[in-house]
């Protein structure tokens, strides 16, 4: 079954296809097909995990000459390895909750808003699978148009500008990306984009410079790290729900896996010299970031710039260059787009019933919408990294990586994000959810429905089963990780230009390492 | 002697070229303006290109002066302002007075080479210059010839339509 | 024989009047007659080097220059007058219908 | 028994699984509340039978491990679901579960009627099930989960009125102050764990095999910094001086809540971490003094302000920090069995004197509510002479501040006399120990006076109570009184378990069984302890005698002075603040250290938070962002001029460029 993950990744065009027949006034039956398709694709990507050897090479690899003029080849050449495995797995298993909760929140063109967040569906699974870096080029672009629909059409008061600025931005990193990505491309012979034949090459240590900035400025303003940062809260804001959803799930992830996939294994040596930069923004990051969530007025806005500090520590870890580290980093990816997701939904059911975002029109809603309170209240507790939940797991592993590892002083500082995380989050809890139910508005709100809480129990499910059972997650992520490890030291050490990180100890001796 | 009757032909010329973009009235100008391409048939015909001072004299000075002139009566418009804003007019006549010394700079410079095509006065008055100027038009030239009859074609049906009330 | 570059100086000089012509005057016809009489001193320059250079082809290129002169000075004045029949007037400052 | 220790964290889980999903539909408080307790007291039974088993096992095969199943696994990390029985947590599960069952038991009675009543039982077994977890735990990591569990229990419980915003204030402080604390315990975490990996290769966070591998920890260094993290973790969830502030305010929750979490549990966390790793702790003198230090520094403190207080619970509140002041003078000093055993007597008595106060506060609610009167039920102003009115309560109040003054026959002198003689005679810190016998003895004067000021308030003296509702005033049902009354008797009789050597020989022989009990989980410290302390004098038993002695005439004489101020000439303690003002007021206002802090942290960390956004995100950063926006429109606004329309324009500009390219050729 090699074919498997194109058929994935494209079943949603296939709904795209299917999806132009049906009139545009049957929003029920437009919404119904929508689910079904991002159903199915669900459904086609669990062999995924299931069939998941655990080794570290790619699997369900096709590679088929696609553009193959004398001069110029470019293949379609995907495939999966435990790094990605599970942000596909993360990105099929939102599509169909994002959907779901867009059942009543958008009633003006129905059609256009489905195809573009089935479009966006095969531009991020595309993104994911691509191993050839134009292939990864194109479904980043490809990911852009439809969310700056999203944002543009459906959005809130000032959607326009959200969009526009979130457009350019992006859109100034990826070129920069795209120069780099030629540069590579001639570097390397000039045969085809393949990444596998990027990762032989050894670069003198100044083009590994510039290539590896272009590379990260690309990848850090899609993270978004600490100064590049300011595009995520105002799409947030003006993104409708599910967009919004979306865009935290699994378009944040794309910088960060960007940087696992392609900045670090291709420069070693500029990685090992930008490591403590990165460290500093990340952690800059954090800080600033959960200040400045504390004092928001506007829910979402606070919500954005907490998944900022997340992605914060995601970065941190995934930079520690251990084996801690980068599965912490990547198992706080999973978590960050299962809690922020769930804390986006929350946000917009309250957003459908009351239409305002401000902490200061709620209060007390806790007597008025029981369910709602202990659903919001675990979501809020994973998104603090409470042990028992996701967010925990990710969390310690990432601060226990990065203490190990070089960045020791940055992972204390980080660590004192842990009591910021919790000071801003329940603050705001505390502001919305108790205290007096004094505002007449807040007394007639309805409780959760069937619908929503259907939404919200896979998600709680996953907290809960992530927090105390994440093995088979680790598992299925170690050996690729370990690939990259040795991969990155083996070059920074050969060349010794830097110093690594401090040398954990080879694979042989340790005796816990899992054979 | 001969010189001196360029010189004065040219003096004429160039007083008339700057009688039609001094003058008020457009009359005025008119006419200055077929004295400049009298003057300059004549240079034709010093040129050993009798045929084009014909030519010239017949189109320009014949039909497009005299189409011009029938349009000021038409539309009789009287003199008014002329110039622009004093602003412009420094402006656009500072150009062309630069303009001018930078093609006399270029003359200056020279370098005028160029072979001698073999044709001179003699062959012209052997064969006639107008016969001379057609079997080049009819067999050289025959496809800008054709061009050009296009030309005049489609400039006659625009015009009509152009002055013509709704159609 | 009058040398070659007295010719061009003349012609050099009507072509600067001409140019002057254009960029000052405001009436649509004066304007019109300037671009002929530099277009017919560009001929002057055509005629003195095919003589110069005693070939043909500077004459008969004359000879297309004032057809489509000619041709130019009928579509010209038809739009002067089309533009005088809504406009009452062919000052050159009011025709700005090339801005959007 | 030993097999089925997963069994005790295993049903308070299935209490909380089964209130919290059904708890709202069943709505019978009986059913809800029997459950509840019914689960922690099948965990109390399991730990009994592990008790048993324990003691009927070689004093060195004392230790047990049961492993469920893998938790986390990255690379040389690898933490697993695993218990550890041995006596230390024996001992902590059996107060957890013996105290906490009587506390869900006597919270049946004192929640009657509350309409979050499923929730309340919900967030009580899952404190329970979280502090077992920190008990049982097997590696650093499951300590931590139940750390963190019971301060989110905490959260919950404390902010259990949530429509109260002080509640809501209250239960956000105290999570906070938590994870203030918890950010020093990961800090130590990671130490040892990178410490010993990357020097040793010995890659463990295991108690059992940690405690194995302490001997390649080196005496003070990077064993000092640890364990200083670990004591910062250790002060955010015990209330000691730094992090102590939110237990007062934690008084918002309900009384029982303040008796199973601020009294006999939770609080005791640090303690028993302490006593946990007493083989890391040792290592580093410098860490040990400053646990002591601050230990008594706290105890002192508190006593100060637990005398100026008027609200019954707040007394109590300040009473637990300063007697955890003195756990952990004992861990301090090195006299881990003496801070293990005073949290054991301290969790009878406390929980004893919470549960009094909550079954007065009871009564004074009730009585005040049929008069419709607004007054402060907990306020001891307006209490009094409740002796007759509330009989059993008020045997059980006495006895329990009895044992905690620390006279003879009862618990609380046995454990207190302990560590201030461990305090005076131990030889770790030289000269510093004489300073802190000192303070503890003063703390124990200011315990013994504000505590009987406490008595004498409330049930002596006339009744200041409102004269329309004095007849409402009645004894609590039994249900309330049966926990009161078990407390009461362990609180008269616990100490009997652990007479120190000196008494036991006098009264034929008793052996001190708590120290032999706890003897093989201190070995390594007390090995460790013998390499570097000095060579103490060694105090014969004359000393010894003589300081209990003075210890007893301490608290008779707190008890004197507390008789003479209230009873015998009321108006003493006005005329003291009439001439004291200043002093009493910064007293009441708990030396405003809240304000201190509000004004060290909290507000510019607000502050902060608004600059860094409007200054630097908006103004900063978008600024940059919208300001090459803005330049970009400049620019295109300046060209626009040019396509004005006019043809002339155009033909000049063309003129122009022609001169221009012409110049071009000419100057080039």
């Amino acid at each position: 079954m090699t074919s498997l993950l194109t058929i994935m990744t494209f079943t949603p065009l296939v709904g795209v296809f299917v999806l132009l027949f049906i009139n545009g006034r049957s929003h029920n039956a437009l919404r119904g097909l929508a689910l079904a398709v991002t159903v199915v694709a669900f459904l086609v990507s669990l062999p995924l995990v299931t069939g998941f050897q655990n080794t570290a090479d790619y699997q369900f690899v096709e590679n088929i000459p696609w553009i193959a003029t004398d001069a110029f080849q470019m293949h379609y050449f995907v495939g999966i390895d435990g790094i990605s495995l599970w942000l596909v797995m993360l990105t099929t298993f939102i599509m169909p909750i994002a959907i779901l909760s867009t059942w009543t929140a958008v009633e003006e063109k129905v059609k256009e808003y489905m195809i573009c967040l089935l479009l966006l569906e095969v531009g991020m699974l595309g993104a994911f699978v691509s191993l050839d870096l134009f292939l990864f080029y194109i479904f980043c672009g490809l990911m852009l148009i439809p969310m700056y629909f999203i944002i543009g059409i459906w959005g809130g008061k000032n959607k326009v500008y959200a969009a526009v600025k979130f457009f350019i931005y992006t859109m100034v990193g990826s070129l920069l990306m795209l120069v780099a990505l030629i540069t590579l491309y001639f570097k390397a012979g000039g045969a085809d984009f393949n990444i596998t034949r990027f990762y032989a090459l050894t670069l003198d240590p100044a083009t590994q410079t510039w290539l590896f900035l272009a590379f990260a400025l690309a990848f850090a303003i899609k993270v978004p790290m600490f100064p590049l940062h300011t595009w995520l809260p105002d799409a947030h804001t003006e993104a409708p729900t599910a967009g919004s959803v979306i865009l935290a799930a699994v378009l944040l992830k794309m910088g960060t896996y960007g940087f696992v996939r392609f900045a670090m294994p291709l420069f070693p040596q500029a990685t090992a010299q930008f490591t403590p930069l990165i460290a500093t923004l990340a952690v800059i990051g954090i800080i600033y970031a959960a200040l400045v969530a504390m004092v928001q007025e506007d829910v979402k806005k606070l919500v954005a710039y907490s998944s900022v500090a997340h992605l914060g520590f995601v970065m941190l870890g995934v930079f520690a260059m251990n084996q801690q580290g980068i599965a912490g980093g990547m198992l706080q990816m999973l978590n960050h787009g299962i809690s922020t997701g769930a804390l986006f939904l929350i946000v917009g059911f309250i957003y459908e019933r009351r239409h305002t975002r401000l902490i200061t029109d709620f209060g007390g809603l806790a007597k008025q919408m029981p369910v709602f309170a202990t659903i919001f209240m675990i979501v809020t507790l994973s998104s603090i990294g409470l042990p028992g939940t996701n967010g925990f797991v990710g969390e310690f592993l990432i601060l226990l990586g990065s203490f190990g590892s070089s960045l020791r002083w940055w992972s204390v500082i980080a660590t004192s994000g842990v009591i910021l995380s919790a000071v801003y989050m329940l603050w705001m809890f505390q502001r919305v959810m108790f205290g007096e139910l004094n505002n007449p508005r807040n007394q007639t709100l309805t409780d959760l429905n069937a619908r929503e809480i259907g939404i919200m129990v896979p998600l709680i499910v996953l907290i809960f089963v992530m927090g105390v059972y994440p093995t088979p997650f680790i598992a299925k992520m170690t050996p690729s990780i370990d690939r990259l490890i040795t991969h990155v030291q083996t070059r920074q050490l050969a060349l010794n230009a830097v110093p690594a990180a401090v040398q954990t100890p080879d694979h042989a001796d340790c005796r816990q390492c899992p054979q | 002697m001969e010189t001196l009757f360029f010189f004065v032909v040219a003096a004429v010329a160039v007083i008339s070229g700057l009688l039609v973009i001094t003058c008020k009235n457009p009359i005025n100008s008119a006419l200055s303006l077929i004295m400049t391409f009298f003057c300059i048939a004549t240079f034709y015909v010093m040129l050993n290109a009798p045929f084009m001072a014909a030519i010239q004299v017949i189109v320009y000075a014949g039909a497009i002066m005299v189409l011009i002139v029938f349009v000021i009566m038409l539309l009789n418009i009287r003199s008014e302002a002329g110039r622009r804003g004093a602003h412009t007019t420094l402006f656009g006549s500072a150009l062309g007075i630069f303009g001018l010394i930078e093609l006399l700079y270029f003359l200056a410079k020279g370098g005028l080479t160029g072979s001698r095509g073999g044709l001179d006065a003699k062959i012209i008055e052997q064969f006639g210059h107008t016969e001379l100027i057609g079997r080049a038009l009819f067999t050289q030239f025959l496809l800008p010839f054709e061009i050009t009859s296009i030309l005049l074609l489609v400039a006659i049906i625009g015009a009509v339509i152009l002055a013509k009330k709704n159609i | 024989m009058i040398p070659l570059h007295y010719y061009l100086v003349v012609s050099a000089l009507l072509f600067s009047i001409g140019t002057v012509g254009v960029l000052t005057r405001r009436n649509a016809i004066v304007i019109f007659m300037c671009v002929e009489l530099m277009l017919n001193a560009v001929n002057l320059t055509f005629v003195a080097f095919s003589n110069f250079l005693g070939s043909l082809d500077g004459q008969i290129f004359v000879f297309f220059v004032m057809t489509v002169a000619a041709a130019e000075a009928a579509v010209g004045l038809a739009l002067m007058i089309a533009f005088f029949k809504n406009r009452e007037s062919i000052d050159v400052e009011e025709m700005n219908l090339l801005k959007l | 028994m030993l097999e089925y220790v997963w069994l005790i964290p295993f049903f308070p889980l299935v209490g909380v699984i089964i209130n919290g999903l059904f708890g709202k539909k069943i709505r019978n408080e009986a059913f809800i509340g029997g459950l509840a307790t019914a689960m922690v007291a099948s965990s109390f039974v399991v730990s009994c039978g592990i008790l048993i088993q324990l003691i009927g096992m070689e004093p060195e095969q004392r230790v047990f491990q049961k492993v469920l199943f893998t938790w986390i696994q990255a690379g040389t990390f690898k933490a697993d679901i695993g218990f550890l029985v041995d006596p230390l947590s024996a001992i902590m599960i059996m107060v957890v579960t013996g105290v906490g069952s009587l506390i869900h038991l006597y919270s049946i009675g004192y929640m009657h009627g509350e309409e979050g009543f499923y929730r309340y039982f919900t967030y009580l077994n899952l404190f329970t099930f979280s502090m077992l977890l920190l008990v049982l735990g097997g590696n650093m990591l499951l300590m931590f989960v139940g750390w963190e569990g019971v301060g989110l229990c905490s959260y919950l419980l404390i902010g259990y009125y949530f429509h109260k915003k002080s509640a809501g204030d209250a239960g956000k402080k105290a999570f906070v102050m938590n994870r203030v604390g918890d950010f020093g315990f990961l800090i130590g975490l990671f130490t040892i764990f990178w410490w010993l990996g990357t020097n040793h290769n010995v890659w463990t966070i295991n108690f059992v095999e940690l405690k194995q591998a302490s001997e390649l920890l080196p005496f003070g260094g990077v064993v000092t910094f640890a364990t200083l993290c670990f004591f910062l973790g250790a002060t955010g969830k015990s209330a000691q001086i730094p992090l102590y502030t939110w237990l007062p305010d934690a008084m918002e929750g309900p009384t029982p809540v303040s008796a199973l979490i601020h009294a006999a549990t939770m609080v005791t966390a640090g303690v028993y971490m302490i006593g946990r790793m007493n083989f890391v702790f040792i290592k580093s003198p410098t860490t040990m003094l400053v646990i002591a230090c601050t230990g008594a520094a706290t105890a002192l403190f508190a006593a100060t302000i637990g005398m100026a207080q008027n609200d019954i619970k707040r007394v109590l509140a300040y009473s637990t920090v300063s007697q955890l002041g003195y756990m952990f003078l004992a861990m301090g000093v090195g006299a881990f069995t003496a801070g293990v055993f005073h949290l054991m007597t301290h969790a009878f008595f406390k929980a004893c004197l919470f549960l009094g106060s909550g079954s007065v506060i009871h009564a004074m609610h009730h009585a005040l509510h049929h008069g419709h009167l607004h007054d402060d039920p907990q306020d001891m102003r307006n209490m009094g002479g409740l002796r007759k009115k509330m009989p059993i309560t008020f045997v059980t109040f006495l006895v329990s501040t009895i044992a905690i003054s620390g006279i003879p026959p009862f618990s609380g002198f046995f454990s207190k006399d302990e560590i201030l003689w461990q305090a005076f005679s131990n030889p770790y810190h030289g000269t510093a120990n004489v300073v802190l016998w000192a303070i503890g003895t003063i703390a124990a004067c200011l315990t013994a006076f504000y505590m009987f000021r406490l008595v004498f308030m409330t049930f002596c003296g006339e009744c200041r109570i409102n004269p329309k509702v004095k007849d409402h005033l009645h004894e609590s049902p039994l249900v309330i009184t049966i926990p009161l009354m078990v407390l009461g008797l362990l609180a008269t009789f616990g100490g009997f378990i652990g007479i120190p050597k000196l008494l036991g020989d006098l009264f034929g022989g008793i052996p001190n069984r708590f120290e032999l009990w706890l003897e093989p989980v201190f070995e390594k410290s007390t090995e460790y302890a013998g390499q570097y302390a000095h060579a103490g004098t060694h105090y014969g038993h004359s000393v010894e005698g003589g300081l209990m002695l003075l210890s007893v005439g301490v608290a008779a004489l707190g008890i004197g002075i507390a008789y003479t101020l209230y009873i015998a000439s009321p108006s003493i303690p006005q005329r003291f603040t009439a001439r004291f003002p200043g002093l009493h007021q910064a007293v009441y206002n708990k030396w405003y250290v809240d304000e201190l802090y509000d004004f060290l942290f909290v507000n510019p960390c607000k502050a902060l938070g608004r600059f860094l956004w409007k200054g630097f995100d908006v103004l900063v950063v978008d600024g940059i962002v919208n300001g090459v926006a803005a330049v970009v429109r400049g620019f295109s606004g300046v060209l626009r001029y040019t396509q004005s329309g006019f043809v002339h324009n155009y033909a000049m500009t063309m003129a122009l460029g022609v001169v221009v390219i012409l110049a071009f050729y000419i100057f080039r």
